[in-house]
């Protein structure tokens, strides 16, 4: 794929960047306003498939790009386990316990762990969608060639 | 009422297209539309007439909330979806690659 | 720290998203950490049988206590029933792990392949702990996603193709199930199983609890592959790697659909006559139907996996001849006695029809086929396969002295002693028709006239299948001691009370 | 603690599975262990048959120490074993049988190939055998039973098509007869509410007592390969090592199904008179049936095989009749037969040696180089076909008696018939007759062929155990009335007295004597001077190079108008239950097959319409 034309390609360039910045704040405010990890890592990733989808496949090297993008989702969601799973070394013992510190309610810092779910949950959706795409793309190459 | 026999419409139409159509990416359309009907019936049934969106805010006395675990099943339902979908289309585009076809009639090596 | 039951889940994950970031750096890391993981889980399941658990044994997740007697957190119980099973799927996860280590080079991206299963076996684990009937429902999706995933794992013509079926079917009963869980919430307004059992036990019979009990019934059903829900299995287990198909005949049919039916419709639901009518039918009919589909196949794994079918509806009678007991007010021993048929024949199959996989992958690692019409003579050249085969095949057609004859044994006597003379009748004909198809594999792949001697691809087997093979045989033996009252009373009767006693699990649950 | 009955269950079992793990190369070493472990069970065999009736548990626990004592304590009471006259005879015959055939068992030829891991299935097969006769409760005694199944086939070498698939239908026959018996045990606990072989005692007078004889009859009548169940034996026969066939189908086998038969008839259940009338038409089915098909064989072994199964028929009928003097005819002739017959597949084995063929036409004129084979041979032969004075001669007498007897004191259908059975069974003995003159004269006699000239009697292992064998039938024949019945077969049927005149030991003197006298006439005859003529056939002479095969004898009766249609069908298996099921379940299989049809529409109506359905049934 050889991308679009000039003018989705400069809008792209210049709307990727808000729409990223959007997920991360959706992504960051997740224990304070609707959406969360899963909604903001949406957008975060469909900031990165527009850009692809604008610029072409053959900008980036599609192979190595998706297992980076696979390691990536495996990286966040171990940390997400074992962020869980702390919590059987902490506090009450049990699975899934909130150990941090709450905070006052409304603040950004607050919520204890939460928002650290929030944001790997955010970096495995984003990861993980990018490789749906890729992975749907790259074999989509292989079919046409 | 209505909503609902929306939803049940909606289900009959992606069956519809599971058991009537032949392009495997058809099916998986037709599949799609199934779930997202079951979806549909999931956040109807948390839904409570002139309800608030269940978010803590300051100064609120009483307030009626929709029912927010519904939501929460169906915002795991729909990434469980996504993942069976693309699955799907993988295995869709793997078996055009192999088999040569999209038609489900020739997919059938394996039968007896 | 105490025992807890969490670790059946959090461990099998934190393998499947270790393996690709390490795996992708280390070689032979995959391997290594999955048959670790999977020896863990047994030695801890062993180690709960030894301490004696005080069933059940309740983890809330995220440390929420019940407000108002109603339970908000999600709960995670281990209980009698929940841990025969969880020994069944850690025991087959752990040999055919094992198994893959030497059976698997063959593929390429080894490291998929083991993610795939320790997810598969977080996902069963999660679905027989959970005490939530919607975490079931996202467990079991985890569990059957990378089902999936493994079944089209060679990516060859046919394996794709079964992968495609599997999914839409798969998909459709996912489908069902969430519409049940949802008219559920509906009707109860919780998700925990212990409070919906109290509500349900209260209520009356409408016609949506009707409704919904259908719904889970063809859902869990098409998991389990009961007949008429059954044309995924022989294609989707004949086709993935030998050790998956161990896996899922062994023990994901029996996880996320003999185990849920069991829970929901023994524990939850009010026993009523026409729905464990229903049951027993579906079971009898795939007793039946699935040995007469068998008994022509060529292709080796196929036959097994219509086996599957036959042998899941023995244990669906086995508890289904408890229910109609249970429901009669009859004799609550023979009730018993069926349950622990069905039970105990659970984890035979899971045991010899893994066995029986794995001696399929062992046949193809060799001669590189799957059909018995150009097998012949292997007796020769593979003895531990040959011998290994031969203990299975005895075991599933009922021979004593393996497992297979003493949980036939106990179907079939509580049947009579039920007085439900067609379905002894049925079970002694599926018998002979089950005995009659092994023997066809036994005669036409190992002995008859030799025609395997040019086509051999190696001439011997690497010692990770081997062990795995003679494990699992002298466990089929072995588990023939499990009608010992005094083993049967340290594994088989905990899970049978559970059954029995209906409305006791959410009584149990509902004070801690 | 290690009591005697441990030793005779559990030590043969034990050391079958060390045995099997010593590679096949040390055969003899195995052999040699083998026949050591089976003279220590004769042993314990013997001085079981002096115990008193007892009910001895096989796991004792003494004590609160050894290996888990709840285990054993629980184990004590299902294990129960049952010791009376009846099992310690029968064991005492497995006891004398087993040594003979392991020490035939231990010589090999140098390109013969015996079932791998034989003597570690052989002991195991002793030990069980052990175990199932001496088993009270039903379930462990199913068991065991079961067990022998398993080892029966482990006992063929299955290297070709053929003994593969001979195989595979002997083991499909026997266990599904295991599985039917589950039914039927069910049944009688649902009855009786116990399992206990020495506690039942059921009148055979509502329907499920009934079908339960029926059921586990079916059981008894399968291991022991009576008429319809019977069609493994030729099959089986056929193709096994000679050892194999008299091990197992030839003596083991009719001594336990037997033994189980005589439990169900007299010890558990109470028959009624049609249940005798149909085990009495069960039994002289089998004894025509069978024989009739022998008559027509051409391989001596598979010959064996059709007369191991009209043997049975003897027994079935003996014991059906329920009078003691009919129950201890038949545990005679269960007995006489296992011995000669075992002797006879023996025999058979050497011949196959010597002469590598099984085919009687390809056999002749043997006696001269196997003499002793010869010699043993005929004696069998003669026993199996009832010549006075031997044992089978004996037996039969006794069963014969057994039916007039039965015909003058019961009341009855069955009773009044009794001409019909006695009449039956006289025919069949006479049929028998007919066709071991086919297997001497085919195998021993007739004209020597060339290729056998270089042939020579088999070493002393071989000949002991045929001789010992042999020796068994003459004194069993001779003593049969005033010592062996008495002693050993009153205690386990009940006694009685024979109504008629007949003396054994006199009979077998007196045909000892004139076998002499006619050795002498014929020696003073030899000092004359005799006529010398070539022999002739049909008025030609019969030159050098013509030969009549003995088969073609029994032409005429295979070719009789109506009985040639019989065979006919019954080669095209229109006879055997076996093969009706297997068509009928593969019809079946290729209707289902044909349903799926690997289009992915189709499977998904199929859930939807279940779906359906199950919405019908439950909601409507």
């Amino acid at each position: 794929m050889n991308g679009m034309s000039l003018i989705v390609k400069k809008v792209t360039q210049l709307m990727s960047g808000l729409i990223f910045m959007y997920g991360l704040y959706i992504i960051t405010h997740g224990h304070l306003t609707p959406g969360g990890g899963f909604a903001g890592g949406a957008i975060v990733a469909g900031a990165f498939i527009l850009l692809i989808l604008a610029f072409g496949s053959k900008v980036i090297s599609l192979r190595t790009e998706k297992s980076q993008t696979s390691i990536t989702e495996s990286l966040a969601l171990l940390i997400v386990i074992i962020l869980a799973g702390a919590g059987l070394f902490f506090g009450s013992y049990v699975f899934f316990n909130n150990y941090l510190p709450e905070g006052e309610v409304g603040e950004l810092i607050s919520a204890g762990v939460i928002p650290l779910y929030n944001i790997f949950v955010g970096m495995e959706v984003s990861a993980a969608l990018l490789t749906i795409f890729l992975g749907l793309v790259i074999y989509k190459e292989e079919v046409a060639s | 009422m209505m909503v609902y026999i929306m939803c049940f419409i909606l289900f009959m139409v992606g069956l519809y297209g599971v058991l009537t159509r032949r392009n495997l990416i058809k099916i998986v359309i037709g599949f799609s539309i199934m779930e997202f009907s079951c979806f549909l019936f999931l956040a109807l049934i948390g839904y409570i007439e002139n309800g608030l969106a269940p978010i803590l805010k300051e100064g609120m006395k009483n307030p009626v909330y929709v029912d927010p675990l519904p939501q929460a099943m169906v915002l795991t339902a729909i990434v469980i979806g996504l993942a069976t979908t693309a699955m799907l289309l993988a295995i869709a585009i793997r078996i055009y690659k192999k088999y040569g076809t999209f038609d489900i009639r020739k997919v059938n090596e394996l039968k007896g | 720290m105490e025992l807890t039951p969490a670790l059946y889940i959090i461990v099998p994950l934190l393998g499947a998203f270790l393996i690709p970031v390490i795996g992708h750096f280390v070689k032979g890391f995959q391997k290594v950490l999955t048959v670790l993981i999977t020896l863990f889980l047994v030695v801890y399941n062993i180690w709960f049988f030894v301490t004696g658990f005080d069933a059940p044994v309740v983890t809330k997740v995220g440390g929420w206590e019940a407000v108002n007697d109603v339970p908000i957190a999600i709960y995670l119980v281990y209980d009698g029933l929940s841990a025969f099973i969880l020994l069944t799927i850690c025991l087959i996860a752990f040999l055919s792990a094992f198994y893959a280590v030497g059976y698997i080079k063959r593929f390429t991206a080894e490291n998929n392949f083991y993610a795939l299963l320790c997810l598969m076996i977080a996902g069963m684990n999660g679905v027989v702990l959970s005490g939530d009937i919607f975490n079931i429902y996202v467990f079991l999706e985890i569990a059957v996603i990378a089902s999936y995933a493994l079944v089209a794992f060679g990516t060859e013509k046919q394996e794709l193709e079964a992968s495609f079926k599997y999914q839409v079917l798969g998909g459709i009963a996912s489908i069902l199930i969430l519409f049940a869980v949802a008219l559920l919430y509906w009707q109860t307004q919780t998700l925990n199983l212990a409070d919906i059992s109290v509500i349900l036990q209260e209520g009356t019979q409408t016609t949506a609890l009707i409704f919904t009990e259908v719904l889970l019934i063809v859902g869990f059903g098409l998991k389990a592959a009961m007949i008429p829900f059954h044309a995924w299995l022989p294609d989707a287990h004949s086709s993935a790697p030998s050790p998956i198909s161990a896996m899922l005949s062994g023990v994901l049919i029996k996880a996320v659909g003999i185990y849920a039916l069991l829970r929901l419709f023994f524990n939850i639901f009010v026993i009523t006559y026409e729905v464990s009518l229903v049951i027993t039918i579906l079971g009898a009919l795939s007793m039946v139907v699935g040995v007469l589909l068998a008994i022509g196949q060529w292709d080796l794994k196929r036959l097994l996996a219509y086996h599957s079918i036959s042998q899941m509806g023995y244990v669906i009678i086995g508890v289904g001849i408890g229910m109609l007991i249970i429901q009669r007010d009859g004799n609550m021993t023979i009730a018993a006695l069926a349950i622990a048929g069905g039970l105990f024949h659970m984890i035979n199959h899971a045991l010899f029809k893994g066995l029986l996989f794995l001696d399929a992958g062992a046949i193809e690692f060799m001669a590189g086929t799957r059909n018995l019409r150009n097998l012949g003579g292997l007796a020769r050249y593979m003895p531990v396969t040959s011998s290994t085969s031969l203990g299975a095949s005895m075991a599933i057609s009922g021979i004593p002295p393996f497992n297979g004859f003493f949980s036939k044994l106990l179907i079939i006597i509580a049947a009579v002693r039920g007085e439900f003379y067609l379905l002894a009748a049925l079970a002694v004909f599926v018998n002979f028709v089950t005995l009659g198809s092994f023997m066809k594999f036994m005669r036409y792949a190992f002995y008859n006239s030799d025609k395997s001697k040019a086509k051999l691809k190696t001439d011997r087997l690497p010692f990770t299948m081997k062990f795995s093979m003679i494990t699992m045989v002298i466990l089929c033996v072995l588990m023939s001691l499990m009608i010992i009252p005094y083993f049967r009373e340290i594994m088989l009767t905990p899970a049978v009370d559970v059954l029995v006693n209906t409305s006791e699990y959410a009584t149990k649950l509902i004070g801690l | 603690m290690i009591n005697d009955l441990n030793i005779i269950v559990c030590l043969p079992i034990v050391a079958g599975i060390i045995i099997f793990l010593l590679p096949d190369a040390f055969r003899i070493l195995k052999g040699i262990l083998a026949l050591a472990i089976t003279l220590i069970f004769s042993g314990f065999a013997i001085k079981i048959f002096g115990y008193a009736d007892a009910l001895l548990p096989l796991v004792q626990q003494t004590g609160e120490t050894g290996l888990l004592p709840e285990v054993t304590r629980t184990l004590e009471q299902y294990t129960v074993m049952n010791i009376n006259s009846l099992t310690t005879i029968i064991l005492l015959f497995v006891a004398v049988l087993a040594p003979l055939i392991c020490l035939y068992s231990i010589y090999k030829e140098k390109n013969e190939t015996f079932p791998s891991q034989f003597y570690s299935w052989f002991l195991i097969t002793l030990g069980s055998s052990a175990g199932t006769v001496l088993a009270d409760n039903l379930l462990l005694f199913l068991f065991f039973w079961g067990v022998l199944g398993y080892t029966l086939y482990k006992l063929i070498r299955q290297h070709d098509a053929q003994s593969s698939d001979a195989a595979k239908k002997t083991l499909i026959i026997v266990g599904s007869s295991d599985a039917i018996m589950i039914i039927g045990i069910g049944l009688l606990w649902n009855i009786a509410g116990t399992l206990s072989i020495s506690e039942l005692s059921v009148h055979t007078s509502s329907g499920p007592a009934i079908m339960a004889f029926l059921l586990l009859a079916v059981g008894s009548f399968t291991k022991a390969g009576a008429f319809p169940f019977h069609t493994w034996i030729p099959s089986y026969t056929g193709k096994a090592h000679g050892v194999s066939s008299a091990y197992m189908p030839a003596s083991f086998d009719k001594l336990i199904g037997i033994y189980f038969l005589v439990v169900l008839c007299s010890r558990i259940f109470v028959l009624n008179q049609w249940l005798t009338l149909v085990l009495l038409i069960l039994g002289v089915a089998t004894i025509i049936i069978a024989v009739m098909m022998a008559l027509i064989q051409h391989n001596y072994k598979k010959l064996l095989g059709y007369h191991a199964v009209s043997q049975v028929g003897y027994m079935v009928v003996g014991i059906a009749l329920g009078t003691p003097l009919g129950i201890a005819a038949g545990l005679f002739h269960m007995f006489n037969n296992a011995v000669y017959k075992s002797g006879l597949f023996l025999s058979a084995t050497t011949i196959e040696r010597k002469t590598g063929t099984v085919d009687l036409d390809k056999t002749g004129g043997l006696a001269s180089k196997l003499p002793l084979t010869f010699i043993t041979a005929l004696i069998f032969a003669l026993s199996i076909s009832g010549i006075p004075p031997l044992n089978g001669f004996a037996s039969k007498w006794m069963i014969y008696q057994g039916i007039v007897d039965f015909g003058q004191q019961a009341t009855g259908v069955a009773s009044q018939l009794w001409i019909v059975w006695l009449a039956l069974a006289v025919l069949g003995s006479a049929l028998t007759l007919a066709s071991f003159i086919k297997f001497i004269s085919g195998i021993f006699l007739g004209r020597k062929k060339e290729i056998f000239d270089n042939i020579k009697e088999v070493s002393f292992a071989q000949w002991i155990p045929v001789i010992l064998l042999a020796v068994i039938c003459l004194w069993f024949g001779a003593f049969s009335t005033k010592y062996v019945v008495k002693e050993l077969f009153m205690p386990a049927s009940g006694s009685f007295s024979f109504f008629s005149i007949w003396d054994s030991d006199l009979l077998f003197w007196l045909v000892i004597a004139s076998i002499i006298a006619g050795i002498l006439i014929y020696w003073i005859g030899r000092f004359k001077n005799m006529r010398r003529a070539e022999s002739f056939v049909g008025g030609e002479k019969a030159g050098e190079d013509k030969e009549f095969p003995v088969t073609g004898f029994y032409l005429t009766v295979k070719n009789a108008p109506g009985l040639r249609q019989i065979y006919d069908l019954a080669g095209r298996k229109w006879f055997d239950l076996y093969d009706l099921l297997k068509g009928f379940v593969l019809w079946t299989n290729k209707g289902f097959s044909y349903l799926h049809t690997g289009i992915l529409t189709t499977y998904t109506f199929w859930v939807y319409a279940g779906f359906v359905i199950l919405l019908l049934l439950l909601i409507l």
